[in-house]
């Protein structure tokens, strides 16, 4: 079974939930190419934090790397998790609100 | 004063109520339409720049003839400088942008006279409305106002999306106003802190009172203003968590409408974008969060991108995370980045209606906008294949098309406000971008067409293919000449660059 | 007493603010949930008349006979009573829009549970 | 004094208008907070804002609200 069978089947069980149709070929390969693009920004962005402090930078890469690796197939997880229901619209939306405030708030009295 | 300034929002609400008034005769009243959608982009040419002021006076320090006489209470002190009325200012960066708004706007209403074949009726009355309103969002001053033409974009919005018979608008219009109802009494009330610290609603009085040091710009009532306020500009632009509501109002709307409604998003995000730098750019957290933002929604949106289906969703969801390249450019705060930003918002209002657009021929001819089920359109319509094809090059920044010199200032500006990390991501993103693009364009173009594919309607109105034309030569233009855009904008972005001492 | 009148009229506004959204995420009725919006953005128009109130002060509404310094001292301030007008009129129109539109999903659906008509 | 009250009036209300299992009965418990922000405008020195208030708060929404439970149905299940 070479990489891109392994790759098929762990599409194939995570989809398994929200049976839309069948994996092709095509949903299978934009599946991967989101799953990387998404993982190597996030690792890029991480980047970023050089400008707080280099360690903090270095252990947050590796920290999300693996945890990235271990989750691996991320996307149809999120595609499920950021689905049309109103309950997690609004559920993500007070989330998003309270962490908006507290951040002004506290980042901003201590930054 | 000068006059045409309150008709560039005038003009659009009488289009809409005059419109409605007119029953039956279909042929005069496209005419009349067609001629009063094309005032909408020819208004901010013939306009000068100035200051208009809404049922009162400019402020008493311009105003001898008012001020002689009052007592020193007023005339002494900072009362003197505030301006008592409602105040819309018109300057070069507004001409650019209620110009494209009003080009985009009119060939919106041309392509859906065309298309929808009723001229008159609530479709038309919400689209007016919605324009007048987002122009009302870049011309105006006064944050109440402001928040008051919100609201009627939101309803205009909410009613475009209503009148479209997409299967399922029904639900997502009801979703977009309880997230609505939800979020902008919250900017209100970020209004209302603002209002209670330094008791002014005029942006410029409120700027001038935080400087001249009536109000301690460090109060945590303005930080928790500026945090609701920013709330407020995520759900009006659409950036996450609001990423996937806005995507979803775009697929259920007619593509002429969505066409219209990123353009109201876009420029949302721009107004309210300002506001916010004008107001907070002296809290550095403020463009953190902005940064924050709009990496997020680039990521997200063009991922989430990748797994669609539906075509319509398809582009809704490219054009949230291009809304993430503009957010990048203001976030970068230097003068360089807030003209790249502006000039890509604009780059991006132009090409994402060119894609709706193009992408809704197949819509009428078909009535279908599930990839799965569509191909082989490339026979039926070879121009506006190749007319597509030259949008999703322009999306993704081929030279010498327009959102190739705005995606190359936003990186040269990256790299010289010292995060040359974005950079990496938006050029990673943008060839994401194209290869979403590429798989829509294959499932409806090049693949084989399935059996069972009927088309409805054979011919694709003329208005269509000439509106396509003109999107097209846009993009060419701000592509062969940047400075063209660019020269309007570098005053507004100098202005806000120089921020608060 | 022990707190004066803003503080106690900005912290009923803050308190149907919470109901208000606590009243949308949670409750499945729509019909419910719209109410509970009504009171969000009846909280936030509390919170701007608190704002304006001045206390101890007088109506803003000036009347002849009155000294002109001491209606400038003691007269509320007037601006956001003038905004909360216009927005309590906006918070009247949508609740209407979302009230039909919930009416014509009821005919189509036959159900007003949030959970079975705004799912995926 | 009187003041207090109203904002407990209000609160109270509100809750119990949402509490109601009975539609038709929380649309009409909705205008009883919306009554006593009306008075409250009035102590808070916005005479006017209370009048508009006073018909849109305590007549107009909770009409609006009965008629939708007329057009949908009575009791939350």
């Amino acid at each position: 079974m070479n990489l891109y069978d392994l790759i098929v089947k762990r599409i194939k069980e995570a989809q398994k939930a929200d049976s839309d149709g069948l994996v092709t070929n095509v949903s299978t390969s934009s599946m991967l190419t989101a799953e990387i693009t998404l993982i190597s920004s996030l690792l890029v962005a991480l980047i970023m934090l050089r400008l707080v402090s280099n360690v903090l930078m270095i252990v947050a890469v590796l920290v999300v790397l693996f945890a990235a690796i271990l989750a691996m197939p991320l996307m149809p997880r999120l595609k499920r998790e950021l689905n049309d229901s109103l309950f997690n619209m609004t559920f993500y939306v007070v989330l998003a609100l309270a962490i908006v405030i507290v951040l002004f708030y506290w980042g901003s009295l201590n930054v | 004063m000068n006059l045409l300034i309150p008709l560039m929002v005038i003009v659009p609400i009488i289009c809409a109520l005059f419109l409605n008034l007119l029953h039956k005769k279909d042929r005069t009243i496209k005419a009349i339409a067609i001629i009063l959608a094309l005032t909408l982009p020819l208004l901010p040419i013939l306009a000068s720049y100035g200051i208009h002021y809404f049922g009162g006076y400019a402020p008493l320090a311009q105003n001898p003839t008012l001020s002689t006489g009052l007592p020193s209470l007023i005339t002494g002190t900072v009362l003197n400088t505030f301006h008592p009325a409602i105040t819309y200012a018109f300057q070069d960066a507004q001409k650019l942008f209620i110009f494209i708004l009003g080009l985009v706007a009119f060939l919106a209403i041309l392509v859906s006279l065309f298309e929808t074949k009723r001229p008159s009726g609530v479709y038309g009355f919400m689209m007016f409305m919605g324009v007048a309103s987002v122009i009302a969002l870049l011309l105006t001053d006064d944050i109440f106002n402001f928040y008051v033409f919100f609201e009627i974009m939101a309803l205009a919005t909410v009613g475009i999306v209503l009148v479209s018979g997409v299967k399922g608008n029904y639900e997502t219009a009801l979703k977009y106003m309880i997230l609505g109802s939800i979020t902008s009494p919250l900017l209100l009330l970020g209004i209302a802190l603002l209002l209670g610290v330094t008791g002014n609603v005029n942006i410029t009085d409120i700027i001038a009172s935080l400087k001249i040091g009536v109000v301690d710009p460090k109060n945590p009532v303005l930080l928790m203003a500026c945090g609701l306020i920013v709330f407020g500009w995520l759900y009006g632009s659409g950036l996450p968590p609001f990423h996937t509501i806005k995507s979803a109002i775009y697929s259920k709307a007619l593509p002429h409408g969505a066409a219209l409604l990123q353009a109201f998003s876009v420029f949302t995000l721009i107004a309210l974008g300002i506001i916010i730098l004008r107001i907070f750019s002296y809290l550095p957290f403020s463009q953190m969060i902005i940064l924050g933002v709009s990496l997020l929604a680039m990521i997200l949106g063009i991922t989430m991108a990748l797994l669609q289906t539906d075509l319509k969703r398809m582009i809704g969801f490219l054009a949230v995370g291009e809304l993430g390249y503009i957010g990048i450019g203001l976030g970068l705060g230097t003068a360089y980045g807030i003209t790249a930003g502006l000039f890509q918002a604009i780059n991006e209002v132009v090409i994402t209606a060119f894609l709706f657009i193009g992408f809704g021929v197949i819509y009428y001819q078909t009535g279908e906008s599930d990839i799965r089920k569509l191909g082989g359109m490339m026979v039926k319509t070879p121009l506006v294949a190749l007319l597509v094809l030259l949008a999703g090059f322009a999306m993704a920044g081929v030279p010498p098309l327009n959102a190739f010199q705005s995606k190359l200032m936003l990186i040269q500006a990256s790299i010289q406000a010292g995060l040359p990390e974005l950079g990496v991501i938006m050029i990673l993103l943008s060839i994401v971008t194209f290869m979403t693009f590429m798989k829509a364009f294959h499932a409806v173009y090049m693949r084989p067409k399935p059996a069972d594919l009927e088309i409805k309607n054979e011919k694709i109105p003329r208005a269509t293919i000439l509106s396509l034309i003109v999107f097209l030569v846009v993009c060419l233009i701000f592509g062969l000449f940047p400075q063209l855009a660019t020269g309007f904008l570098q005053a507004i972005s100098s202005n806000l660059a120089g921020g608060m001492p | 007493m022990i707190i004066d009148t803003q503080l106690a009229s900005l912290l009923t506004a803050g308190a149907l603010i919470v109901i208000g959204i606590f009243a949308a995420v949670f409750l499945d009725n729509l019909i419910k949930k719209v109410i509970g919006l009504a009171f969000i953005g009846d909280g936030a128009n509390l919170f701007l008349i608190a704002m304006g109130y001045k206390p101890g002060g007088i109506v803003y509404i000036y009347l002849p006979g009155m000294a002109r310094d001491f209606f400038a001292q003691n007269a509320a301030y007037p601006l956001p009573f003038a905004l909360v007008l216009t927005s309590i009129v906006i918070g009247a129109s949508t609740m209407a829009v979302m009230l039909g539109i919930i009416m014509v999903l009821y005919k189509k659906r036959g159900s007003l549970k949030a959970s079975e008509i705004l799912g995926e | 004094m009187i003041e207090y009250i109203l904002m407990f009036i209000v609160i109270v209300g509100s809750i119990l208008a949402l509490m109601q299992r009975d539609l038709l009965k929380a649309a009409i418990i909705t205008g009883i907070p919306g009554a006593a922000l009306a008075f409250l405008y009035q102590y808070l020195l916005a005479p006017d804002v209370a009048l508009t208030q006073a018909i849109v708060g305590s007549a107009i929404v909770p009409v609006f609200i009965a008629l939708a439970v007329y057009k949908t149905r009575r009791v939350e299940d």
